[in-house]
């Protein structure tokens, strides 16, 4: 075995006290009918061996193009730090700090996770992490249904997709009813559309969702969109990327009730989806609906301060069906990670790097109108943005054999939307580079003048 | 800039090692730490990222814009590394010692996971790169779906869920479409034993079912004929936890398949505890309809003081259709592709962002390979011979209400101390912290008195094994000689017991009266 | 395999927690450990590297091969890595606090440089790897090189030597090859105020030179007077260390290398002590034909609980053709290469093996240019600042025998108290640990009795340094008030005052009593 | 200040506290006529900018070549915990152990250390480590010397030409004579050019220094060696690979009084040329004459076990000129490196990386010779040997475009040896793989062919 430190002699002892013969009197509970046969997998590999694999295939991903993707998840400069403190063994192999005497360490991260995601949210209560941003976006609307009855969520259509089709997921199994909010031609949620919605008396509605910034890159009318649910008696659910709030109004300061959010920019890895953190605050008095661990501040027998799990009444392992929800493993270390990085970049520098990209994202705009490129969009932008360009997955396939990793064709999400399907989506960053924005709008004035010719 | 530094409370003295209550604080060791926002002063900071140039903001409306930078604290790189190195003192981890909490599965974390998930090509790939970017990554998930097919017996396997319990969540929902497939729509209860985990019965409410629990016979098996008796139309399915959380394998499986299967239910298998049965026994082979995995339990992935994990699900024949998307394909070429948004409109659609936490199975795939079909039966046999092991030691001191072959984990109970001594079992939990271990999982499963549940895992070595059997020996005879030094235990750990019910009464959460912002903007 | 197991005394128990004298072992915080010799069994082993092949030694004469594997520990991952875990939580580090050792400048290592480092394209090339295939490397050690050349005002430099003393010992043999490249062969001497670092004379003994030392004045400075009777045709350097172990600034410096020029000599400046005035001194502003720099002092790259540095060595144009080879050519096309064995004959040749220590070269490059020519005098200014700062706070409470303006850092002494009291400072420092704080290093240098010398750094916050002072105060009431406890401090560590001298009279340097191999090979 | 906490309100507080207007009142030391005037350096860089150029610059080195390439520095598998364990801040930004009561885990890995090299060498007593490969030999050298009160020192023309010059420089500074011994055309040391050179009764000797395996990795005879040297009155310095050590007779079994050598090869990366570690070990007679640090066993005060800095009257802090070296500053995060690679790996996976080494270097000279490349030394070899390939620099470069770095053009050292100039010195590792055998093979082939023609 690998990693064990049993050698036939250890085996042996522990047989012989047990009085077993063979290891396998203790498998006889098994009835022979569906005893295995033993399976068929490759493997064992050696270290050495499994090095040689493991770097062959990272080796056939290509992470090497100039990259304008984003569409939710994103590239930033993360501390060293980071990964050095993540990486400590007493932090990513710990567990659940059931014991709290000797899981402080866990404990007050946690606790200072919630502090920070509080002060960027201006929400008070914050879970100690969630899967990712479309759980927790999904969680929040089972919360508005909870907190308030009803039976009816609207989610405004700038909203993630995946974030929308984990929603919908999450309702299906359910009486609830799930409805999209339509944009306007400038990509902001359509309001007169929403009041229209909230008006059908028949069918309260329990929660809207919108997304700030949403995900074409434009900034909602939160104010309004939440002043409308509330006028309805409908939550408002603010689904926020975090890096933004450095520089954007946070959701407290607009009166939304819970956000939900993709904590991924904060320090984490692209890592090709995961592991990743869910984002889920609100305020203090829905803090009992909240799914997930909260941990808080109180004293230990001395008098000294010390942090614990609190609030467990809400979760499986001791109420089982009646939880709030049936979350048990979450993304604490994820949220960690987030905490060293919020804790190393600073107030000041996490500003500097969400205004860095939108700083950016002004040269890309400019840069591909110059090559042909306009955005679809006339909505205020942060740091993303779509444009058109004529025949986009084509054009994206031709920029990639360049070097360049154009954004998302929006075709991939809305093949079927006239506009959208001749669109990219496109992000910069604090990262992003000049000379890559350059050549990325050489590069398309050449494909343009190709894929049309 | 003032009321930031308000807020500190006066007298306290940021940067000085913590607590009022130690006048002297170890140079080295467990210390309490200030909190950031103590730490923190305004200017501080270190240069990450250059200041952005003027009109970086330009077109953004003033009142989407923040006026004040988020009260962040205000750190210089070394204040803000040593805060959490020495945080991380504070933690007992698998790297540190013996973790025996049961039902979690605190094995060994083999070090070469960690290098293998932090290689660029893995963790600087975008999810939404097209395939041709990420075809390592793919062929890694297609082949570690195979793996996870002949470990289950299963049909196919999705690898998208986050966690077990999302996992359950997956698979319930796929039960449900599937009944639905076949206009049933009477189907609203999901039978669970009780000595199944609080994720099946909670799983079965988010999926909007009706729980209907199933007690244990004596044996702590499935009382069949309570079964039995529940069996019928509304039935969905069962969620079976096996081996269950009392560490026994369900000796009645195939009986139990049957009988839902003849009332039209499916059979749902709880496989968190597969590191118990793996190559021993198939879920498929049992005729279990669908399943999921605990990667960070079985397959070894670390669990991060509280997660990240993987829950992936298996499907029989019937719940095919259903996989949420987007799944893996293989394209004629041997090229690899993701099945594109509405490919298969049969799907449940997706339970999370993107193909899943790619991260967590690169580790998988990695402990897979090192292992083979060989090393993984051994992994269990190692397993389940350790906790008969110790089963067997503390057998004469404590009481084991199942005294049969276990599995992978046992339970016993302090009632004996507590009828004998007033020692509770959390008592004995928090003294094994003096004896330098970290507790078992106590008071769970909640179907058993004064619950410890022990699982000491295939890596814990046979020295490590009878030190911990004897350090809970020792506490029993000190429950009998005194008993207060046990009711006041931990004396040794950084904090005693904990005042909980005031942290639950008046929860605090976050270290300020929140304010929203409240740092003036400087630049 | 019997002897291997025998070696472990009984009642040793391995695995557990160890120390007879601790009946409890906490389960968090700094414990003592077994070492790897008690945790080991025969076959324990994790699979790294596949078996060789039948015949992989073939060709090799029996007599040349070893019989027995040597008798190396036997431990699985997971108590291997525990183990190193649990030890490294014995120590005290800049990561986990203040570190105020005097002459070693125990400044913060910034944690990007730690990622530098390790990037592969740094970290995998071979040192005999073809120039063209080392253009990276090789253009920042040239950068590097000019950097330091601005930094020192001097004319060239190396970056080869290992580490200050190593650079002490280049450049004293460089100072060697100019006398005698002049046919002056009667230099025999090497001055050295009392003042200097001990690597200084050292040095000048390894190099073949006889040790001329030097007074200092009442003021801590070159006694010039007792300079110049030293003088003369013997005379072949002097090697000044500037600042000062007692961290003063020798002000006379410029009549003190006037003063050798005039003997023939060479001026010799020890910079390790460089962080004191980056940018506001240059060694060759003033003359000195030679200077080390101490990389892992002044920028920054961490000391790894004794090493590795690097003490690259700055030169004026006497000693340019002296320098030790390869040196870091830059070609007319802009490429770069390094000088080929035996191309500039006047080299005194190579100190060690390949260009120099690349590893802890490029922490040093990266903390230079993340500083700037203004961030480099700002560490310059804090580091005095912090500095006076302390010494000012503490004047009331110890003796500064030099109470004047310091640089990075100054000696202050216990001669009071011991006089007052009978502690010493030996007590005072053990007495800091249980306050958490790391002692200044102490009875250095030789010429202040009882001394402490103090260096805060730049990168410590003012909390810290009040907190310092604030315990050192506190030491000084309690020499008064119980100066037992200062006798037997420390009493918060992992282990109390040692039995040195046992430890030098019976020295025991490994684990056990030499036998050659003793384990039979299996394989 | 990058890295610093001092805030201008720090900093004033200081000043006030201090009574100055300005911080140039505390650099009134230092003479106005050498006052510096400010420094001309590039940055300040940002770390996001640090970053960027450090990534450029190593992604301007080429280490994607097939290597076989080694001449005294070897790749090796490492397992992944030797990095893990490195990085723990407790250890790399520790100091020397000067308080031994909060230093027990540096103090305790070292003494660990020198167990284990004394298990590898078969000698008593391990400095806790020297520089490097070539500076612990030119340390070796110098004991001999001084345990003997001789002055003249030889070494085997065997020994890495680097490490002769080192020793060359270090003993240059002195009234010692260094000669070389010759070696025979087999590739080993001439046994009886050596008994000539010891014979000179006017000159004795004081220590010879032959290395295992050599430079050209030919095995030597070191027991015959030895024996000559201790029949003069000599000592024996065996220059030693480490890894060798788990299948070659170690040097206290052959009689040998010192071993020095190059610990890169025990986990440590390449690293263009270090921080690398320098090995050095001798026989307890000649304990107090090691340079360097030495750790031992004792107790504390209550009786516990601990491990503290001992003999320490060698060094210089106590010393001075007369310490037994000038060495401060060692190596010691190499050697806990060292030490957690050996405790990973085991005594078995050492074996099974020395020897599989070896199997994969009798693949590569099969596979040279059938390309035409033949051995150029007769004598048996561990991992390592020089082949035989006229013009071997052009070949040489011809390969380098091919993607192989065909090891050591030896006419680097042996410009002017009519044999050397055309060879090349080859490696192979567990590391290196039978298709990059192939790929050389097949690629001398092709070049010899063009290079020919
Ligand atoms: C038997 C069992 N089922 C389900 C779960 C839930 O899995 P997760 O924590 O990954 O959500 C666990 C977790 O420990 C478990 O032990
Ligand atoms: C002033 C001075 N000179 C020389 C040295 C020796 O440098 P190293 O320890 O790098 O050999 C030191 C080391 O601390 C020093 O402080």
């Amino acid at each position: 075995m690998p990693y064990g430190p049993h050698t036939p002699d250890d085996r042996a002892r522990m047989r012989a006290a047990l009085g077993i013969a063979s290891i396998d009197e203790l498998f006889e509970d098994i009835p022979l009918a569906v005893r295995a046969p033993g399976l068929d997998l490759p493997g064992p590999l050696t270290e050495l061996e499994l090095s040689f694999r493991l770097r062959a295939l990272a080796g056939r991903n290509r992470i090497d193009l100039a990259s304008f993707l984003g569409a939710g998840v994103y590239r930033h400069y993360v501390p060293a730090a980071v990964d050095q403190i993540a990486s400590r063994g007493e932090f990513y192999t710990a567990y659940t700090p059931y014991q709290p005497e000797i899981s402080q360490g866990t404990l007050q991260t946690i606790y200072e996770y919630q502090s920070m995601l509080a002060e960027l949210t201006a929400l008070d209560a914050v879970s100690a992490s969630h899967y990712d941003g479309a759980t927790a976006t999904a969680e929040a609307a089972l919360m508005c249904l909870r907190a308030t009855g009803r039976a009816r969520i609207l989610v405004s259509a700038g909203v993630h997709p995946e974030y929308l089709a984990t929603t919908r997921t999450y309702l299906d199994g359910s009486r609830f009813a799930l409805e999209t909010v339509p944009l306007r031609a400038d990509g902001t949620t359509d309001l007169a559309a929403l009041e229209r919605l909230l008006a059908d008396a028949s069918a309260p509605v329990a929660g809207v969702l919108v997304a700030q910034p949403n995900v074409f890159g434009i900034l909602e009318p939160m104010a309004e969109a939440t002043r409308l649910a509330h006028a309805a008696g409908a939550l408002l659910v603010a689904v926020v990327e975090p890096v933004s709030l450095a520089v954007l109004a946070p959701p407290g300061a607009y009166g939304a009730d819970i956000a939900a959010g993709e904590g991924q920019p904060l320090g984490l890895p692209l890592g090709y989806g995961g592991p990743y953190l869910g984002i889920l605050a609100a305020t203090s008095a829905l803090m009992r609906q909240l799914p997930g661990r909260l941990v808080g501040r109180t004293t230990d027998a001395d008098g000294r301060r010390a942090f614990v799990m609190t609030l467990r009444a809400r979760e499986q392992d001791i109420r089982r069906e009646r939880a709030a929800s049936n979350i048990c493993t979450n993304q604490a270390l994820c949220a960690l990670a987030a905490t060293v990085y919020l804790a190393t970049i600073g107030p000041h520098g996490l500003r500097d790097a969400a205004a860095l990209g939108a700083a950016r994202a002004r040269e890309l705009e400019r840069a591909l109108a110059a090559a042909g490129a306009p955005r679809v969009h006339a909505g205020p932008y942060l740091n993303e943005f779509a444009v058109h360009v004529s025949d986009a997955p084509r054009v994206h396939a031709a920029l990639l054999e360049r070097g360049i990793l154009a954004g998302l064709p929006l075709a991939t999400w809305f093949p079927d939307d006239p506009v959208l399907r001749d669109a990219l989506l496109v992000c910069a960053t604090e990262v992003t580079q000049t000379a890559e924005i350059e050549a990325f709008a050489a590069a398309l004035r050449d494909v343009r003048t190709e894929v049309v010719a | 800039m003032s009321e930031h530094i308000d807020v500190v409370a006066p007298g306290d003295a940021p940067g000085a090692p913590f607590g009022a209550a130690d006048a002297l604080c170890p140079a080295v060791g467990a210390a309490l730490q200030p909190t950031l926002d103590e730490l923190s002063r305004p200017g501080r900071r270190t240069a990450r990222v250059p200041h952005p140039p003027a009109g970086a903001l330009d077109g953004i409306p003033a009142e989407q814009l923040r006026s004040l930078p988020p009260a962040l604290p205000e750190v210089a790189e070394p204040d803000a590394v040593r805060h959490f190195v020495n945080l991380s003192h504070l933690n007992y981890a698998v790297d540190t010692g013996f973790y025996p909490l049961g039902s979690c599965t605190m094995k060994w974390n083999p070090k070469i996971n960690e290098w293998a998930a932090r290689l660029a090509g893995f963790a600087d790939l975008h999810p939404l790169a097209p395939d041709a970017l990420a075809q390592g990554t793919l062929e890694l998930l297609w082949d570690l779906e195979r793996w996870l097919c002949e470990v289950s017996g299963m049909r196919a396997v999705t690898l998208q869920p986050a966690a077990g319990a999302q996992g359950e969540l997956t698979g319930i929902l796929m039960v449900r479409a599937w009944h639905r497939s076949r206009g049933d729509s009477a189907r609203s209860e999901i039978i669970v034993p009780d000595s199944s985990h609080g994720t099946n019965p909670a799983t079965a409410s988010m999926a909007g079912y009706r729980t209907i629990t199933v007690k244990s016979d004596a044996r702590g098996g499935v009382d069949l004929d309570a079964l039995r008796a529940v069996l019928g139309p509304r039935t969905a399915a069962i969620m079976l936890t096996n081996p269950s959380t009392l560490g026994l394998f369900e000796d009645q499986v195939c009986e139990i398949v049957d009988a839902v299967h003849a009332a039209g239910g499916l059979a749902y298998m709880d496989g968190a505890n597969m590191n118990a049965v793996l190559g021993k026994f198939r879920p498929g082979d049992a005729g279990f309809d669908v399943m999921h995995f605990n990667v960070h339990k079985t397959f070894s992935t670390p669990h991060g003081g509280g997660g990240p994990g993987a829950g992936p699900v298996a499907v029989g024949e019937k719940l095919l259709p259903f996989l949420p998307s987007p799944r893996v394909l293989r394209e004629q070429d041997g090229s690899f592709r993701l099945e594109r948004p509405g490919e298969r409109p049969t799907s449940i659609g997706r339970v999370r962002s993107h193909v899943g936490s790619t991260g967590v199975l690169v580790r998988a795939y990695a402990y897979l390979l090192a292992h083979g079909a060989a090393g993984l039966e051994e992994v269990s046999e190692d397993a389940v011979l350790a906790a008969n092991y110790l089963r067997h030691r503390l057998r004469g001191t404590y009481e084991i209400p199942y005294d049969r072959v276990c599995k992978h984990e046992f339970v016993a109970s302090a009632s004996n101390l507590k009828r004998e001594t007033g020692v509770r079992t959390l008592d004995v939990a928090k003294r094994l912290i003096d004896h330098g271990h970290h507790p078992p999982t106590i008071y769970f499963p909640l179907i058993v008195e004064e619950a410890l549940l022990i699982e000491p895992t295939e890596t814990e070595s046979l020295e490590t094994l009878d030190d911990f059997a004897g350090a809970l020996e020792a506490i029993a005879a000190e429950a009998h000689e005194d008993p207060e030094a046990l009711h006041s235990a931990p004396h040794s750990a950084p904090v005693r017991r904990l005042d909980e019910a005031t942290a639950a009464r008046q929860p605090d959460l976050h270290w300020r009266p929140m304010t929203g912002a409240q740092m003036p903007c400087l630049d």
